[in-house]
């Protein structure tokens, strides 16, 4: 009950945002937050009254009842459909990522939006209630519908509020994620299909469809259903290519939910459900997804160097990121799960900043192209600090979070296969390149601004230093003791490791 | 006839008796307040009759109609749909200053036709039914008689759907000089003793198919859908969108089952590219259209391939439960969908000169004008897009599952495609209601007041109840079936 | 104040500095950023001493884990300190001569207006230095590792509004990544051939677990190699060093001359045993230290910018580090390491003062007979050279020394490796030499516009002393490595060794001072000129890389910037709008049309279901 | 009725002629009068093979068919003509050709 009224508060926060916008322009804004912070303590309580070894307890994958949370009610029995929540370490932690990202992006369109604030705000929540929603459900038609769902405001968020090529951005981004969609809409149904010839009786949910007998080649099939919803969402190399443009066009608050949690929906997806539905399968199949998270890897980091769109190019860093999540994935051994599970936080945490930081400067500037840019330093010192600090941890310095996560992944990866670690190490390389080109363009070197411009530039305000400490904070937390985060997760990778015995074969000799 | 069989057939009664008296008060009071008052009136009565009448079902009253609770369910369904045009049309027709009495009696005998369609078990019933139903629209269609766009698409329909009545009837008329027989049960029974290479047989069920898809404007005879939809007043576009196309498909579903026409392999194939072009063809075409009619109406092309996939999956035995009660749930999601979303459009359209053309800058920023309207059409565009929580995402479930059990992945895959181009059109309406600049025509003065303002708000809830939570609908479809 | 309990507080001061520097970022007054600049690793360094006093009175190795880092399976890196020998040795370099240095600095960069920051980063540096050679575990010095990484990228591109700084800045960072990279890789292997990256407990795994010449230890040290040829600017990743010139002197003093190139030669001196695994890597080191200290003399003698010579010197000083450490004379490098640290930061320093005084001039040959008007600063850079150079008596001549007898001792290779290093010797002498007389002597051409102060002057004065007395330290290295003999020494091979540098310095009087040799009949040839720019440009590796790697790449990224991928969806995108324009053509209004696509439609539906005859 | 017997298939055949000539009828002439006729005749066709069905089966269902495709016949018509008068006044023209308005 306590997780459906998480969600319940966050769709009812948005409606009345957007009311409140008739009494006040601030309003709503105002409202968001406290929303949020509601949420938050709604969490917080539901999970007070747990007992605190149950945290460190590994659950039963098969059985939601040894989880942290579980709640249930039928919803359409006619199919076997129920309204499934349930909460382990792993949904704890994205929610929680979540919600404090909600309030990143709240505080980062605080002075953008002055059209229809309420109506914003409305969708921002929507879209949180959304991606809560995704991280808890259990049933698999819950789950997509959530996962459908969340598309909307976001769409619209893009559509109404995004920069200058706004329609083709919030297009492309809905038709690709919409499109996989379909696809995994197409093997849940199947999978319950399944179910159903084989149990007598309609399921989606995940316990009763996880050890299904399925004909191998079946069982290929629906997981690439699943595995293609997930990597367009993730985004891994080739099905990437909405993000940068849906990532460039969006206003601030917006990138900073896509990158920060919208992405990691797909992870998410390929952790909870592609691979623990269809372990064979995936398994054999981890060859070729690791190649596509090399890929991406180094297409991405390739990609971002050649931009010259601030956002653009960190939205390509997110690709090149994400590539590492798949990796650590399919590489499925504790470490690199691990890492993966960091890498969604650090990730979240690092890529968020860069958009706010993306958003100030277009706010400041009117241009997100960074050769009209440069010697910002000297203007906005506090900025170009801030700016410092998420670049180099998004090449992966030490101490911070990205590196514990890359790490990780690529420990555990090296012991599956040391090529596919080989080409993603080179990322750490290629990272360096663009986010020190980044750091260049935009704070270093001679400015290319008028002196009109750079007479009235105003450096971070208290409201946004405030934001990106703490967010500072939070990532050198996650570098230098990641430990409860990875307490958190363990036992969920072990229960993960328990449904799915066997490890992916990699045929050294074909690579 | 017993007392029985015509509280059974209540419904068609209570149409054709309002009928009646609206003729009759047409002839002494002509009072158009007064026509839409009656009108209305009829409609919810008979919807209403609907209940009692369930009591008797199921009974074949005479050879011609069945009265089960399906029938009755969908002539609730149309007498509802016909109350929603009425409202609608209310606007429509009186700011153009004709004189609609007529129209009323147009829609009710229109509905008739409809409703007799759903109960039709036989050949004589089916052609009374259809030419009710066709003969009252040519007539609707060409209402407006100020404007010229009504005019042409009324004499293409006529023409076109004419030719398309003949078709299938000369098809039926092969078929029973194969058979002797005329009721569509006892047609099964006969066509079992046939041989299935039987050439006249093959031919009647290829007239058949023409002459149904027509009407279903299923590709390749879907030619005449943009224009008649483009043409017509708004109000009587979402009639023939969502009450005809399901009488009719209704009719056709009840043909298939009854006359067990899904023995033959070829006919299932024939349907099963049908559907494959409607999908793909009728998305392809929405693809880049102004016109959001014309648009819908490509999209309605696209939707009645979706639903074909259901007669394709009928095929096998054992998922027909299934794909009955899913088709029955997609009509359903439909026609509330298609009513939303021409209802809409009747309610921008009212005040242009053009009337019958909207384009899509008619609606730039309507979200920021008129916050209901704009939500019941994002509500219905989502819908007909499949996204979850409205109707159609449920509508859309059904035909997966469907699909997914007689395994038809051909089908699926062409489902999924068209989908996905679907998007893409269905967006771009939303992207232009979102859109922050003002048109230079404003929407200040759409039609509004409360009766406007409570329809809207009663369909975007039977949209989203039917897509939140559809089982009651669910499980009433699988007792009746 | 001693004992395991307190190490953390070594580190803890200038971070904690750093920290206080950034997040007030400037608003400090001056005098209390200096203090906490200086003070904060003047701390450090009374600590250290007091820790090395308690070493050296116990000889206990102390361990301490702090926290743990991350535990995941088996993998539990540890912040954790392990303090030896070798780490008091490097602790004991960093804080001292870091301290001096930033003393230095506090006069350096007044005038500067970014005064804080650049104490910020400093002490930013000198913590992470501390991590890096304190660590317990391979990844806390990773940690260490790139965090002086950054630092060093800071500190170069300081000046941050010329843009040649910053490019600098990102070529010293982006190089030495790719020794980062290939030292990750073999943290990865090593971890997972082992399942500890605690260092002792690897080594003593490696130990038992494989044998000398093994393929996995090979490649394992290779990769660590490669760390430590990126970071300490070997062969053939040396081409950023000279380049970090850019960043403001003392920087250069401390960070690329004194400690954190030097790292990579901590690096394999705190691995030997695993590298003792891996005769054929240790050869390797050896050859690489060959070839980078006489490419990099070679250069050195070509080039003009007083940095830069001295740069180049710093590279192939490292090379002679490099050398020791693959003979198996580890002792040897990491004294050479030491007195290095003593006399290149004095150079350093006092070219500083030179350029400080000089209106930032950089050209040795704009300057001239500073002898007598910045005499300090002279006796200084006299110092400074003459151990360079390894003339007797200085501490380089200590240090340098032994590894040219270690050197000949090695069997086989021995004689080559030797031969090298003392053509190595003889061109340090001439260059740095050169630069003593060009700069010092002769005629003035730039007159300085000021005196160094007290806080210049001190830091040099004690690095003379230290430039000299360094040669006799004994460093408690003695547990730390095998105990290395040359065998019997031969004498005549001792001799040339200490009479290399003489003749060096002769060379370079005959040429620079007396003008009784002239080669610029040589160097105005086309051979001779193209020899120099040769040089000058450091072999051509700069414009080597630029074709083989950094053209590449922005070929590439200009090739793939539009998406090339996204084409795909474009041209699904394309047929969609085409297929649509083809389709509503059909749709052209036209009744007759209309009708005869339905009997079109007819037609083929009849055929088909006729088909099924046949 | 126990006279000269027709066969069922000629019956047929000459309907599928009139059934033809009614589409040829519709794709080929422009004038909308015309088209409404081919429709007559093409709705008679198949009400001509309702009649012959009805007599081989010797029932009285194909007559009842006949009549009612009769009135719907006439019903089209009805209407049709209606639109002709307004397609005229409007357009001034009968040639379905011109109206095509409607496209795209």
């Amino acid at each position: 009950m306590s997780l459906a009224l998480l969600l319940g508060i966050l769709l009812a926060g948005g409606l009345v945002a957007w009311l409140s916008e008739r009494w006040h322009k601030d309003l709503p804004r105002w409202l968001s937050l406290v929303t949020i912070g509601l949420a938050l303590l709604q969490l917080v309580s539901s999970l007070n009254v747990l007992a605190p070894d149950s945290f460190t307890l590994v659950p039963d994958g098969r059985d939601a009842s040894s989880w942290l949370i579980h709640y249930q009610l039928a919803w359409i029995p006619r199919f076997g459909i129920s309204f499934e929540l349930a909460m382990d370490g792993l949904s704890l932690l994205l929610v929680l990522l979540t919600l404090l990202l909600g309030l990143v992006a709240v505080a980062s369109s605080w002075t953008e939006i002055d059209f229809k604030p309420g109506f914003f705000q409305a969708n921002l929540l929507w879209t949180l209630a959304g991606v809560c929603g995704v991280f808890l459900a259990l049933d698999l038609l819950l789950f997509f519908l959530f996962w459908e769902v969340m598309l909307i405001p976001m769409y619209l968020l893009i559509a109404i509020w995004g920069h200058e090529n706004k329609a083709y951005a919030a297009m492309k981004f809905f038709i690709f994620t919409q499109v996989s969609g379909l696809l995994m809409l197409l093997s849940i149904i199947t999978l319950a299909w399944q179910g159903y010839v084989h149990n007598g009786y309609y399921s989606f949910s995940y316990f009763d469809l996880l050890a299904l007998p399925l004909d191998s080649t079946l069982a290929y099939c629906l997981m690439l259903g699943f595995f293609i919803a997930f990597v367009v969402k993730l985004p891994a190399f080739p099905v990437h290519t909405w993000l940068p443009d849906a990532h460039t066009q969006a206003p601030t608050a917006g990138s900073v939910l896509l990158a920060g949690i919208l992405l990691k929906t797909g992870a998410y997806g390929l952790m909870r459900f592609s691979i623990p539905l269809f372990p064979e399968a995936s398994m054999q199949f981890a060859h070729i997804a690791m190649s596509l998270g090399a890929a991406g890897v180094i297409y991405g980091a390739v990609l971002a160097f050649a931009q010259s769109d601030f956002k653009r190019l960190v939205a390509y860093s997110s690709v090149s990121h994400m590539g590492f999540v798949l990796l650590g994935l399919y590489a499925w051994n504790s470490l690199a799960m691990q890492g993966a599970v960091m890498q969604m936080l650090a990730h979240g945490v690092s890529t968020a900043a860069l958009f706010m930081m993306a958003g100030a400067l277009q706010q400041r500037l009117h241009t997100r192209n960074m050769f009209k840019m440069g010697g910002l330093w000297y203007y906005m010192p506090r900025m170009g600090a801030c700016a410092l600090f998420f670049a180099v941890a998004s090449l992966g310095l030490p101490g911070l979070g990205n590196f514990v996560a890359e790490f990780l992944i690529l420990v555990g990866l090296f012991a599956v296969s040391p090529v596919m670690t080989a080409i993603a190490t080179l990322g750490l390389i290629t990272a360096a390149v663009y986010s020190l080109w980044m750091m260049q363009q935009t704070f270093q070197g001679k400015t290319q601004l008028a002196t009109k411009t750079t007479a009235s530039l105003q450096d971070f305000g208290g409201r946004e230093m405030f934001t990106m400490a703490a967010m500072m904070l939070a990532l050198l937390w996650l570098g230098l003791y990641p430990q409860p985060v990875l307490d958190l997760a363990q036992p969920v990778i072990d229960s993960l490791q328990a449904l799915v015995t066997i490890s992916p074969q990699i045929a050294e000799a074909s690579l | 006839m017993s007392t029985a069989d015509l509280l059974a057939l209540l419904p068609l009664l209570v149409l054709s008796v309002g009928a009646l008296l609206l003729m009759l008060q047409i002839a002494f009071i002509r009072n158009v307040q007064f026509s839409s008052a009656l009108t209305l009136l009829i409609f919810a009565l008979a919807a209403l009759s609907c209940g009692p009448a369930t009591d008797y079902a199921p009974r074949l009253v005479t050879p011609l109609l069945i009265a089960d609770k399906l029938a009755l369910l969908f002539t609730a369904l149309f007498c509802l749909a016909g109350f929603v045009t009425t409202v609608l049309s209310m606007d429509y027709m009186q700011r153009r200053g004709d004189q609609p009495e007529e129209y009323y009696l147009l829609l009710i005998l229109s509905s008739l036709g409809a409703c007799v369609l759903a109960y039709a078990e036989h050949l004589g019933s089916l052609i009374l039914g259809m030419e009710l139903l066709s003969v009252a629209l040519y007539a609707l269609i060409a209402y407006p008689d100020k404007s010229i766009l009504p005019l042409e698409a009324a004499s293409k329909y006529l023409v076109l759907s004419g030719a398309a009545s003949a078709t299938l009837l000369f098809g039926f008329a092969l078929l029973y000089a194969i058979t002797g027989s005329l009721g569509f049960s006892d047609l099964g029974t006969q066509l079992a003793t046939q041989p299935s290479g039987n050439i006249m047989l093959l031919v009647a069920m290829a007239l058949i198919l023409a002459g149904l898809g027509f009407k279903l404007s299923l590709v390749p005879f879907h030619m005449w859908t943009p224009d008649v939809y483009q043409g017509a007043p708004s109000p009587v576009t979402g009639f023939l969108a969502s009450v005809a196309k399901a009488a009719i498909f209704l009719l056709f579903l009840r043909l298939f089952i009854d006359a067990k026409l899904y023995r033959y392999n070829m006919l299932l194939n024939c349907l099963a590219l049908v559907a494959i072009l409607s999908m793909l063809v009728g998305n392809v075409l929405a693809l880049q259209q102004d016109n959001i009619k014309r648009m819908l109406s490509y999209s309605s092309i696209a939707h009645m391939g979706y639903l074909l996939i259901i007669l394709v999956v009928c095929g096998s035995s054992n998922n027909r439960a299934l794909a009955i009660e899913a088709a029955s749930y997609y009509l359903i999601a439909y026609t509330a969908t298609t009513l939303a979303a021409f209802g809409l459009l009747s309610l921008i359209s009212a005040q242009q000169q053009q009337r019958e053309n909207v384009l899509l800058d008619d609606v730039s920023g309507l979200f920021w004008q008129q916050p209901l309207l704009a939500g019941l059409m994002l509500i219905a565009l989502l819908s007909l897009a499949g996204i979850p929580l409205t109707a159609g995402f449920v509508a859309k479930f059904y035909i997966f599952s469907a699909a997914i059990s007689g395994y038809h992945w051909g089908l699926i895959a062409a489902l999924i495609l068209g989908s996905a181009i679907g998007i893409y059109y269905y967006l771009r309406v939303i992207f232009y209601m979102s859109k922050r600049n003002s048109p230079s025509y404003t929407l200040a003065s759409t039609a509004s007041g409360w009766h406007i303002s409570s329809l809207s708000t009663a369909l975007m809830i039977i949209i989203l109840l039917l897509g939140t939570a559809p089982q009651p609908l669910m499980a009433y479809l699988r007792s009746i079936l | 104040m001693a004992g395991s309990n307190y190490l953390w507080l070594i580190p803890f001061f200038p971070l904690l500095s750093a920290t206080l520097l950034m997040v007030t970022a400037g608003q400090l007054p001056k005098k209390i950023i200096g203090f906490l600049g200086a003070g904060s690793i003047a701390l450090s360094a009374l600590c250290v001493a007091l820790q090395a006093q308690h070493f050296l009175a116990s000889g206990e190795i102390m361990q301490v884990t702090l926290w743990t880092w991350m535990s995941v399976a088996n993998f539990a890196p540890g912040i954790a300190f392990y303090i030896d020998g070798l780490s008091i040795v490097m602790m004991s370099v960093i804080t001292g001569v870091g301290f001096l240095i930033h003393l230095y600095s506090l006069e350096f960069m007044d005038d500067d207006s970014s005064y804080s920051r650049y104490f910020a980063y400093m002490n930013l540096f000198v913590a992470a230095m501390l991590l890096l050679v304190m660590a317990d575990n391979l990844l806390l010095l990773y940690l260490g590792w790139e965090g002086v990484g950054v630092c060093s990228y800071l500190l170069v591109g300081f000046w941050y509004r010329d843009p040649a700084n910053g490019k600098a800045a990102r070529k010293a960072f982006v190089v030495t990544r790719v020794g980062d990279a290939a030292m990750a890789l073999g943290l990865f292997l090593l971890f997972t051939e082992l399942g500890s990256l605690d260092i002792q407990t690897l080594l003593l795994a490696a130990d038992s677990k494989w044998q000398s010449g093994d393929l996995i230890p090979t490649i394992a040290t290779a990769l660590l190699l490669g760390g430590a040829v990126g970071k300490s600017a070997q062969l053939p990743l040396h081409t950023w060093l000279p380049d970090a010139m850019a960043g403001p002197t003392p920087v250069s003093a401390l960070i690329h001359a004194a400690t954190m190139v030097t790292a990579g030669v901590y690096l394999i001196a705190r691995h030997y045993s695993l590298f003792l695994l891996a005769p054929i890597t240790l050869e390797a080191v050896a050859w690489i230290g060959l070839a980078t200290l006489l490419i990099a003399a070679f250069t050195a003698l070509a080039q003009q910018d007083i940095k830069r010579i001295l740069a180049y010197s710093t590279i192939s000083q490292i090379g002679y580090m490099f050398l020791a450490l693959g003979v198996g004379a580890f002792s040897a490098g990491i004294f050479h390491l030491m007195t290095h640290a003593f006399f290149k930061a004095l150079l350093f320093l006092a070219a500083g003062a030179v350029i400080h005084c000089l209106h930032h001039e950089h050209n040795i040959f704009k300057m001239g007979g500073l002898r007598t008007r910045l005499p300090i600063v002279f006796w200084s850079f006299l110092i400074g050279s003459a151990a360079l150079a390894a003339l007797p008596f200085t501490s380089g001549f200590y240090s340098k020394d032994p590894i040219l007898l270690s050197a000949w001792a090695m069997p086989n290779i021995g004689s080559y490796l030797w031969a090298g290093g003392l053509l190595g010797a003889l061109l340090t002498a001439i260059y740095s030499f050169r630069l003593v007389f060009v700069v010092f002597f002769g005629e003035a051409k730039t007159l300085p516009n000021k005196q160094p102060g007290w806080k210049m002057s001190l830091p040099l004065a004690l690095l003379c002393l230290l430039s000299i007395i360094g040669g006799w330290f004994v460093l408690p290295l003695d547990h730390v490595f095998p105990a290395y003999s040359h065998g019997e020494i031969n004498h005549s091979v001792e001799i040339i060794s200490i009479a290399t540098p003489l003749i060096g310095l002769a060379i370079a009087y005959g040429l620079f001072l007396g003008k009784q040799l002239s080669i610029s009949g040589f160097t105005q040839s086309t051979l001779g000129k193209a020899l120099q720019s040769f040089c000058f440009s450091g072999w051509r590796f700069d414009a080597l890389y630029q074709l083989l790697w950094v053209c590449p790449y922005q070929v590439l990224a200009q090739l793939w910037r539009n998406e090339p991928i996204d084409y795909l969806y474009r041209g699904i995108v394309s047929l969609m709008q085409w297929s649509n324009e083809q389709l509503s053509k059909l749709q052209s209004g036209e009744l007759r049309w209309y009708a005869t696509s339905m009997v079109f439609g007819l037609v083929i539906l009849v055929l088909i279901m006729l088909r099924s005859l046949s | 009725m126990n006279g000269l017997q027709i066969p069922l298939e000629h019956v047929l055949i000459i309907a599928s002629f009139m059934f033809s000539f009614g589409l040829l009828g519709l794709m080929l002439r422009r004038n909308i009068i015309f088209m409404l006729m081919s429709l007559e005749v093409m709705l008679n066709a198949a009400a001509l093979a309702f009649v012959a069905a009805g007599a081989k089966w010797a029932q009285a269902d194909g007559q009842i068919i006949f009549l009612l495709i009769l009135s719907v016949a006439a019903a089209e018509v009805a209407v049709g003509l209606g639109l002709v008068l307004q397609i005229q006044r409007r357009f001034k023209t009968l040639d379905m050709d011109t109206a095509k308005r409607m496209r795209g």
